[in-house]
Parts: structure tokens; C-alpha cells; sequence
């Protein structure tokens, strides 16, 4: 199978959705002319021109207004945040008109949006930059929300967003970017609402999504090697619709669970897993679920520091040594 | 009228309606504007009966006062153009072809409403007959519109959306936004102002800083505007047909400030309606520019109507009115668990999609 | 002690931080010669002026971003949004901004800044106008979040958000402001921070913070009346900070649960406190902890339905008899 | 220039050497003006160096072309003025009093940076120096500008607050908003459009609509404005003096435009640098309007200086920017505890609020 970057088979998914429905168009700032300000779109206004993949001025809110008015014609707009965290800028347009108007038209009006970008800290740009809105998407009931964790993935799910009748956010990650992965040739989607146990075992689950997956495998390795322990580790992949079957079904079976989470702690993604978990599974846990997400505070520009603020395969393994 | 509007206004009524998309209306037609104005404000006498009897909560915006610049400016329209404005809707509902008993139901919540009871007063939406709601937040829909319109420009139809906005509402940085983009793009969205002089208590004069007008700011991005005095529908008209040429034809956007006046207050809870302004600003406004009225003894002056032809059609226009409350207080209330209809299409018309995965966290 | 309602309670915190602080002013829509959306304002501009009580345009991304410059400087803001829910117009200021500038610039600004206006639904108005994001705001280092579901909380809470030193975000609730209770002529503050057992009990807590509150009480009530079962009312009062001695001091009293939340169930507020609860007392819970959040759709319109949409005091005695 | 600025630009270059704010200047302070853009451009050259040597990540935006803007603008600055900008702010910082060694520590992440490391780059500030950053949202600043000019009212403190932000960031709704509030209220906020032709690789005219120039848009709040030609010291002093007295004396806002030039990338992670323009572009303007080059030359034509006393200047800016590369690398960086730090005011303080409850949510 060929080996390619995350990079490259999100802009593969773009190309060949773009080739496929008439309807596709891409809009975001530096989409075009400029290949995308992380080239995400590389290569595709060429190949498609400027009335498929459009430029916008630095006005977020306006376009993705335009994004969801296109939408509601039949167009199937994919927006790029060139960073979700300026998603704060237009977020009205997110929230209010992405997210419930299909619901105030009584089921009337179709969304086939998606809105798509980095949503990740790590790389020392401080705060206002590193902002990571999975769970505030993710509490909004008309929106759907995925976190590819590798190439795979990245090329499946964008595939799927794009076909999909809702709005979708996709969250991806410029630390993911040049990860390598294999990626067949042939069309291959995956289903929103699907997790993936990306590395089987037996005493704990590690569960997160996008990067947190990547980390928590490595720590997992190392359980493995360092301590004799077999972590499973549960990339969900999709964070609304939420496959919890798999979830449940990984924690009945290890007993235990560690989330892994780049999301700030209060209220982040994993706070709901953690719930969910004891919910369903409280008999067949043997300890506390516990998380390791980034450390609560504004992120850290000062690139060691940054570092360490983010869930580190050390961070998992301590909390992991703690309930096994 | 304002020194802009004035600077502006090289023509008299009487020549607006000799321009050419009025000259050219039969007196069917004109009455029919008549009927469409007066239906909407009897849907809205008879909806604010039932909010003062307690039948409806939330929020009612009227639009009495208002009804010539929906009526007016959605007569232009073909079916390839499109309308989408704020929550002072009814009116423009209206106008757009939606019945009276689907409207009505839904300010009662009913599931027999445009929205299945889902949306209420503010937002009503009937895409099939190019209405796009109906929107809650301040200006929230000026980019959706331009959006509508960037639909129409891709596909290469020659329509246009209407987007409408209030004077309080232009101080919203997206619209802002949607019209650098309009204007840097050709995107054929006509923006229309109705500038009912208020923003819930504030006048346009604290709310916005201006030269001449608000539809001046159009400058500020190169785009052509125009301002319309709205209480005559012949103005109305011979002028958004201009806009909507543009947009059509040149595929060009064009910022409209139609002055108008809202009788009640903001909302039907406005307390204060009386407060910020005097009883007798309402009053002189009923007497002297009510546009129902005006076009009333409009169409008498052309001959096209006598007062009793008039009474008949009111008298229609009240009797749809009392048949929609009727319609709607005997519509049942949706079933509980129709909350989670409508969410996601997906899940609604039970595709696999719509089963993969958990969509709903109750519990 | 005077008898008054949770908007007089509010309206006289307001009066006497004006009074007590040239440094504070009140900004937003409609707050001075229109006396307030809801009223909170009366009277302030007419005994202040129009220097203390500034009417805005409908910018909230602007009147916002002016209230942190304002805060930067010395003054102690205090802004109205007329509802919460248009907060989401004005977000990056309130995330980005009050939320991250100081700890951007290591500590040398300060922003003793007040958000406050209604976060409810159950008011009729419809999806836009009926968001809670206090899950949102607690998600944010930087940030406080509030919420008093009494006349005297909101008034003691609402002084000591206006002299706090960093930005508090008030929560109200539109359904609350007509409530009566007990609020003494004297002056008081209380901490943010600390939680209120609204109601001792032995066989279960509830949990809630705002108007869920209050529903937790009367289904208390019922509890107590119809099936015998003692619940203790935790009312979190304050979300960030939080009080989490006395949530875990209840339920290791009760052993188990019920959260009441009128936030959307994803990534709630309590999706936090439960995640909390299992990993501090684990072993104290003889169930696991559930949740009676808001339904998890956007806000309904049609009001018989909407009232069921809230937690409901049946919906409370259904979830705490499955457990106890 | 623009046909705009030929318009505005009654004056020749001469007459704004004759404008009272120039033709009082001492030498010495025409001597500073030049070693501050020299500072600046070489403790940017320097922070270049680090960042090719892979001693900092993240961004970099270089104002590399442009200083003459914050020099000229902030030299007419009392302690009763106040200064706020974007991310491309390490010119304002300098110019503003901030020392090359906590900027230059800053940029490396360390606990000796003004921001102690916290905010890069993009996020310098030093309140104490009444600059207010440094901001990495586009646009972000402007309604804080807007605040602090406000506040200077409120206290009834001749005062402004130079608003900067870039030609790209006049597209952001929340700009729009400050300039309405700003001109509604009165408030003495200067905000000035630093137009150096691109937003990161979209140049003007793909950018924004416009008649003859982003600053006319003012004329939408009925706002002053006027369009300053920026590689011209004089000329920015001579034009932003007027809006400067405009705020302190009026209490009314003014709308700058500065045309300016970047010679760097947008960041110096901008591998585009030279797609989105020519290469030959970029060299005319460093031959022809780099502002740096034309104020020697100035001054050598005035006999303020000679070719010695420049190369001074320059070499004491060079051995300045290189201490600050050494105190920066010699600094230690924060503790991994630290990230805890500045927060909350009430924690760091250690007030009793401070240890109520709660406040971070780690395990
Ligand atoms: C973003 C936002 N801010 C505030 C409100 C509350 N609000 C609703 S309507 C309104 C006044 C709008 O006035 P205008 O635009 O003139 O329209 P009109 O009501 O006169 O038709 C306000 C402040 C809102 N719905 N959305
Ligand atoms: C809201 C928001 N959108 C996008 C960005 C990414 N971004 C950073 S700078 C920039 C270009 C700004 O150009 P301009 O305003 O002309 O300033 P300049 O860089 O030329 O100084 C963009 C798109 C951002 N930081 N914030
Ligand atoms: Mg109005
Ligand atoms: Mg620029």
C-alpha cells in the first residue's frame, strides 16, 4: 500500500471529492493562490480553478455564514479555518446557524456543510492559537464532529464528512501533518460514529482522539516493554456520533481505563467519556477512570514547557501505574 | 425624509409609478398588493390577540406599519430569487407564499407549523418557496444570504436573494463582513435596511454614526445603495427593481435603506414602546404614512378600487386571519419524543449513517 | 429580613458597587434609558448617569472587547449581554481576550471584568436565544463562572464577581427573576467558590447549580413526601472555582448521585462533577452517578414541549429511584 | 500611491519637514528616530538568525520595511498616550521603551521574556509602558484600543490610544463595530491601518472592496481619516499628530492609513514569500522607499548627520541586538510549575479568593 502524509490524504480526499460532485467547493482564506497556509489544499485551485476553491478575505464569520447559506441551496461547501481557534471569531455562525437550523425548520433545511482545521496546541504559538473546541462542538446537538488520528483516517473520514447531509467539523492537527501512514489507492470511506481499537490488550484502555491516540500508543509500547502491561488503546475517531459500544466494550474488558486528551480538563471530551464509562460499565471497573488531558491553563508558548503541558506518553504511564 | 434621502430622490411619486415594473402592473396586481398587505397585518392583529390571551409566549415582533417594503420589494421577485431576513418575519412569510395556517400554528407550537412547532415566531423557513427564515440572532442571516446568492452565482442562475436587515442590526461586525465580500466578489445579494428609525429603545441616532444615511456606508466597499421612502409602494418597487437588475443581470450587490415604522412596540412584551418615543410620533405616523392607507387611496385615485371592493378584500384578509387561529389552536402539540426529530438528517431519514454511532446523549 | 426577588437582589448589587466604586461601570443594550431587556438595570442611569450606564449598539464582539480594554485599564467593567446566547457573536473576545491576556502577558495585566445576563431556556423564544454555555466558559482557564439560583446567592455572588480581580462570568436565568427570597439589608458578599447545601440529606445527593437547582429542591421535596428517600441539594453555586469538598463530603455521606443540569448533556458542566466524583469516591458510590440534563436537542420552541426539555422534578425522582 | 493619496497629499515632502512637530525636533531627536528603526531592524535581523538556527519555533513575523510607521507614530506619544497592535508588534514594543532583552527572551520561550515566556512572539506587552501587545487574533485588538481609549475618557485623561492593525484585519467585523462605537461616542482612539499591500499572501485588491483606499471607509461613521504616505518620517509625524490632537483635544476618533511595505514573508515560516509577488517588487522598494535609507538620507541632507555618525548608531544597534541574543540564550527557561502561574490574579496573590475553591482541573 502506498505510504503518504496525513497531509497528503486529507488533500487526496479533497481532490477526489472535488472530482466527484459538481457540488463540492472549497473556501477559506489562502485556500487558493497560496495552496493552503499548511497545504492542505496544495495543488488544487490549479487543478480545479477559482470558482471551485475560493479565497476569502480575513472575515471568518462572514464566510462561514456564506458557508452554511451555500449549503442550504445544495452546495457542499468545506470550509477551512486556517486554525479552528479563530472559529471564536465566528462562532455565532457555528453554533446558531450550522447547528440549528436544520432543527427551527422543523427538518426542512439540509446542512451538507464541512468545516475543517487544525484544532491542536504544541506549536509555539501561544494561547490564542492553540485552542482545541471538540467538546464545545461536540456539546451541540445538529453538529458532528471527527478527529482523524492518522492518514488512514484523515482520507476516510474527510471523504465521509463531505458526503455526509449534516454539518460536519473535522479536527485535524498541524503535528499530524507529516505523519506517513499507509493509504490504499482504491476509494475507501469510513463511517462517522465508528472507533477503532488501534492496538488490542488486556489490562487497561487508553482512550482519546487525534494526536492523544499517537501519544497514547507510544505509552502503550512502552507499558508493554518497561512494565508488562497490555494496554488497549481506543481511538474514537469520531467524536459525535460516538461509537460507545467500543468504548464499553474495551473498559469491560480491561477493567480499567486512562483517558488520554488534549482538550483543556473542565468539560473537555474525556470528562464526558469518563461519564459515560462509569455510567455503563461501573461494575465491571476495578478503579476510578482517570485522564490525562492538557494541563489547565492558558497554553504555554515556551516550547519546553508546551510540551510537557500536552499529555506526554510519561503522563499516561504514571496514571496508569497508578490503577493497575 | 433626510437631507440623503432628499439629495437622492430626484423623482416624485408619480414618476415611480410610471417606471416602467409599475406601468406595467394590471389592477389585478395591484390589488393584490393590497390583499397582501392586508393579510399580513391581520395574521398579525389576530397572532397579538392570542399572545394577549395568553396563548403564545416568547417573543412576538410585529410588523404592522412595515408591510409595504415585504410586499414591495418580494412582488419583484421571480422563482429563481430568494428572500431571507431577521425575526420580524411574518410579513415576509407572508408575502413569499407561505399560508397563514401554517404560520400562525407555529407561533402556537404546533406540529402542524411550518417548523413542526420547532422554530416559533422568529424563525420560519419555507425553502420550497425560496423563503429562508426567520432568524433570531441580530444580522446572524446577512452572510447566509450572501451565501443564498453565491449559490445562485455558481450555478449560474441569474437570481438574486433579498436579505433583510433592521437599522440596529447593521452595527453587527458580520455584516460588515458579508458586505466587503458581496462587493469584492459580485455576489448578486441585494441587502435591505428597513429603517424603522429603532433598534428595541434606541434611535437610529445612538445607535449608529453616519453621514448622511445608513445606506451610505455602501461606499465604504465600492457598492451602489440606494434610499427608499418605504410608506409608498411605487417607490419601493421602481427602486429594488434597480437592485435586483443589478444582481441579476451584472451579478452585482447593492445595499437598500428603506425607511419605514413599526406601530407596536419592539416586541409585544416591549414595555417601554411608550417610553422611548411619544405617542404622538405613533399617531402622526398612522395618520399621515400609514402605507396601507397610502395605497388604499392610491388605487381609488387610479380607479382601481372603490371602498367597498377595499372592505371586501380586508374583510377576506380578516376571515383568512380568524380561520388560521382557528387552524392553529386545534392542531395538536408535537409528541415529546419528536425533540429529537430534525437534528440530523441523517438520522432522520434512517440511513446507516444514521445508525453508526450514538447522535444523542440523554441519559 | 426584606423579602425580594432575584432581580431586585441583582439590581441592588449593581446600585451598591456603583455607589461603593467610581471604577465600575455598567455597559450593554438597553441596560441605561431603557432600564434593561429584563430590568436588572432599573433605575441605575437615572441615579448615575450616563457615564456609569452606557447603552451600546448590537456589537457585542465590540462593546465586549471594550469592556477588556476598559478592565486592562483600571476600571471594573461590568457587561451586560441581554441573553447569553449572543455571547456567541463576541466569543473570541471572551475566550481569547478576557480569557487569555493575562497569562499572555505573564501576569502584568489584570482584568476585573463582570459578563453577566440570562443563560437559560424554557422561556419560549427558540433555539438561538436559549443557550447555556457555562460548560464552555468553566472549559477556559483564565475564566470564572458563576451561576445563583437565589436572590440571595445572586446578589452575594454578583458583589463579589464585580470586586474580584479576574473576569466573572454571571450566569442568570430569565425563569429566576421573578423568584422571591430573603435578602438582608445589611451588606454581604459571598465567595466564589464555596457551594451551598440547599438541602441536608442522608440517601442521595443532588447536584445542580442555577434553576436546576431549584428543580432538585422541589423534587427533593417530593422525594422525601411520596417515597421516603432523603436527598441532600448541593448547589454548586460557583463552577470556577469549585467547591469540590463539599459535592464529595455529600456523596460520601449519601454514596450516590443524581446531577441535575439544565446544560446539554455532551461536555456538560455535569460531565465534569461526575468524572469528578468517580475518581475522588470511588469507592464511596454504591451506583454509578447520572445525569438529568437538558434533552439533548437544540432548544425546542413549542412550549408544552419545552418544559419537558428542562429537568424536570419527575425526570429527578425517576433517575434517583432507579439508583436508591 | 493611490489616486487616493494623491488627492489627500496636498503637501510636498518639504512642508511636512515645515509642519510645527517637525521643525521643532532637535537634532538629537532626529538622531533617535533613526537609532530606533535601526534597533528595530536589527534586533529583528538578529531574532531571524535564532529562528534559522532552530533556537525558536513557532511564529515570526518580521515588520522588517516598515518601522518607519511605529517610529514616526509613537514618537509623538506622552505618558497620557496608549499603544496596541497586532502580532507583527516588535517595532511598537521597542519604540514603546520595551529593551531588546525581554523581547528577545521572550521570543526563546524564556522566564526572563516580558511575558515570562507565556506569550511569544505575537504576544509582547508592558503595561507599565502603556503598550497593550501584541495580539494574535486578527483584529483582536481593535475593540481593546477602543477600551483603553475609553477608559482615558472616563477618567477625563487627555490621552489616545494608537490602535494598529494590518491591511487584511480591516475585514473583520469587530473593527467595524470599534469604528461605529468609536465615532458614536466620541471616543479618542487613532486607529491606524498599517497597509503594507498583503495579507499574508492576498494582496489588497483580493482582500477588500474599496473606492480609492481602506481609510475613506471611515467616512461610514462619519469619521475622520486621512492617508499617510509612511516611508516619509515627517509625513507620518506631521499627519498622525493631527489625529492624535484630534483625540486628545475633541475626544473624537481618526482613521489612518499608512502605506508601507513588509520585505519578509508574511511569517518566516512563509515558504511563499516570493510566489504571491515578484521578486523585483520587493527590491524596488528596498532600493527606492526602504524608510530606513531615506532618513539618512535626510538627515545627511539636513547636516544632522554624516556617514560616520550612522554607521555609529548602527553598530551600537547591532551589538545591542546581539547582548539581547546572548541574555536570551543565557536565560533560563520557566519552571514546568510556572504554567500555573498568571492565571488568576487572585491565586498568584494568594488571596484568600485566591484559595477558595478550586481553580485548576489537572487529574
Ligand atoms: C446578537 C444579538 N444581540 C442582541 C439581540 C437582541 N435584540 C433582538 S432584536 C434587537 C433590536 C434590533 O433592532 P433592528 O435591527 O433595528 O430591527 P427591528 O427590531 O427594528 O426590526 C435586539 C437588540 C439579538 N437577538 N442578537
Ligand atoms: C481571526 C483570524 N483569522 C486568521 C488569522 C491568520 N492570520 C494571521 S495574520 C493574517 C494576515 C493579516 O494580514 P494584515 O492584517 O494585512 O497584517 P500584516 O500581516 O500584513 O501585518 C492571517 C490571515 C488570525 N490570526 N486570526
Ligand atoms: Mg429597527
Ligand atoms: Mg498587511
Amino acid at each position: 500500500m502506498p505510504v503518504i502524509t496525513y497531509r497528503q490524504a486529507l488533500n487526496a480526499a479533497l481532490a477526489e471529492e472535488l472530482a466527484r460532485d459538481e457540488n463540492v467547493v472549497i473556501i477559506g482564506e489562502e485556500v487558493a493562490e497560496y495552496n493552503g497556509a499548511y497545504k492542505i489544499t496544495e495543488g488544487l485551485w490549479k487543478k480545479f480553478g477559482s470558482r471551485r476553491v475560493v479565497d476569502t478575505p480575513i472575515s471568518e464569520g462572514g464566510f462561514l455564514g456564506l458557508g452554511v447559506g451555500a449549503a442550504m441551496m445544495g452546495l457542499r461547501p468545506v470550509m477551512e479555518l486556517m486554525f479552528w481557534s479563530f472559529a471564536y471569531v465566528g462562532f455565532d455562525q457555528i453554533v446558531n446557524n450550522a447547528g440549528c437550523i436544520r432543527y427551527m425548520s422543523g427538518g426542512l433545511i439540509n446542512l451538507p456543510l464541512v468545516i475543517r482545521g487544525p484544532a491542536n496546541g504544541g506549536t509555539n504559538v501561544g494561547a490564542t492559537h492553540s485552542h482545541t473546541p471538540e467538546n464545545f462542538l461536540g456539546n451541540t446537538p445538529g453538529l458532528k464532529v471527527v478527529s482523524p488520528a492518522t492518514p488512514y483516517d484523515a482520507k476516510g473520514l474527510m471523504k465521509t464528512a463531505i458526503r455526509d447531509n449534516d454539518p460536519v467539523c473535522v479536527m485535524e492537527n498541524t503535528l499530524l501533518y507529516g505523519d506517513l501512514g499507509e493509504v490504499p489507492e482504491e476509494e475507501y470511506t469510513i463511517p462517522l460514529g465508528v472507533a477503532d481499537v488501534k492496538r488490542e490488550g488486556k489490562d487497561i484502555s487508553l482512550i482519546g482522539h487525534g494526536r492523544a491516540v499517537i501519544t497514547a500508543l507510544r505509552a502503550a509500547e512502552r507499558l508493554a516493554e518497561e512494565f508488562d502491561i497490555s494496554a488497549e488503546v481506543v481511538d474514537l475517531r469520531s467524536i459525535r456520533p460516538l461509537d460507545e459500544e467500543t468504548i464499553l466494550a474495551s473498559v469491560r474488558k480491561t477493567h480499567r481505563a486512562v483517558l488520554v486528551d488534549e482538550n483543556k480538563p473542565f468539560c473537555g471530551v474525556s470528562a464526558q467519556i469518563a461519564t459515560m464509562i462509569q455510567e455503563y460499565a461501573f461494575d465491571d471497573l476495578d478503579a476510578p477512570v482517570t485522564r490525562v488531558c492538557a494541563l489547565d491553563a492558558p497554553a504555554i508558548y515556551s516550547p519546553p514547557l508546551e510540551e510537557h503541558q500536552l499529555p506526554t506518553a510519561d503522563r499516561i504511564i504514571e496514571k496508569v501505574l497508578a490503577v493497575c | 425624509m433626510t437631507t440623503a434621502q432628499l439629495e437622492k430622490t430626484e423623482h416624485s411619486v408619480d414618476d415611480f409609478a410610471k417606471a416602467p415594473v409599475n406601468a406595467s402592473l394590471t389592477s389585478k396586481q395591484k390589488l393584490g398588493f393590497l390583499r397582501d398587505m392586508l393579510r399580513i397585518r391581520r395574521f398579525e392583529q389576530a397572532s397579538l390577540k392570542l399572545y394577549q390571551q395568553g396563548k403564545m409566549g416568547g417573543f412576538l415582533h410585529l410588523y404592522i406599519g412595515q408591510e409595504s417594503v415585504a410586499v414591495g420589494t418580494c412582488s419583484l421577485l421571480t422563482p429563481d430569487d430568494h428572500c431571507i431576513t431577521a425575526y420580524r418575519e411574518h410579513g415576509h412569510a407572508i408575502v413569499m407564499g407561505m399560508t397563514m395556517d401554517e404560520c400562525m400554528a407555529e407561533l402556537l407550537g404546533k406540529s402542524t407549523g411550518c417548523s413542526k412547532g420547532k422554530g416559533g415566531s422568529m424563525h420560519f423557513f419555507a425553502p420550497d418557496k425560496n423563503f429562508w427564515g426567520g432568524h433570531g440572532i441580530v444580522a446572524g442571516q446577512t452572510p447566509i444570504g450572501l451565501g443564498i446568492a453565491f449559490a445562485l452565482k455558481y450555478r449560474e442562475i441569474k437570481g438574486c436573494c433579498l436579505t433583510f436587515l433592521g437599522d440596529g442590526a447593521v452595527n453587527q461586525g458580520v455584516f460588515h463582513e458579508s458586505l466587503n465580500i458581496a462587493a469584492l466578489w459580485g455576489v448578486p445579494v441585494v441587502f435591505i435596511v428597513e429603517n424603522n428609525g429603532y433598534s428595541m429603545g434606541t434611535s437610529l441616532a445612538r445607535s449608529s454614526s453616519i453621514r448622511s444615511c445608513l445606506a451610505e456606508r455602501a461606499n465604504a466597499y465600492a457598492m451602489d445603495w440606494d434610499i427608499v421612502n418605504g410608506e409608498n409602494l411605487y417607490e419601493v418597487r421602481a427602486k429594488s427593481v434597480e437592485a435586483i437588475t443589478r444582481a441579476r443581470e451584472e451579478s452585482k450587490p447593492t445595499l437598500l435603506e428603506i425607511n419605514t415604522y413599526r406601530y407596536y412596540g419592539h416586541s409585544v412584551a416591549d414595555a417601554n414602546t411608550k417610553k422611548y418615543r411619544k405617542a404622538e410620533e405613533i399617531e402622526f405616523y398612522k395618520q399621515n404614512h400609514d402605507p396601507i392607507r397610502l395605497w388604499e387611496k392610491q388605487l381609488k385615485a387610479e380607479g382601481v378600487a372603490d371602498d367597498e371592493k377595499i372592505a371586501a378584500i380586508d374583510h377576506e384578509a380578516r376571515q383568512e386571519a380568524a380561520r388560521s387561529v382557528q387552524f392553529a389552536e386545534e392542531s395538536p402539540f408535537p409528541e415529546l419524543q419528536e425533540i429529537f426529530d430534525d437534528v440530523y438528517y441523517e438520522v432522520d431519514q434512517g440511513t446507516e449513517a444514521g445508525h453508526t454511532g450514538r447522535h444523542f446523549f440523554n441519559d
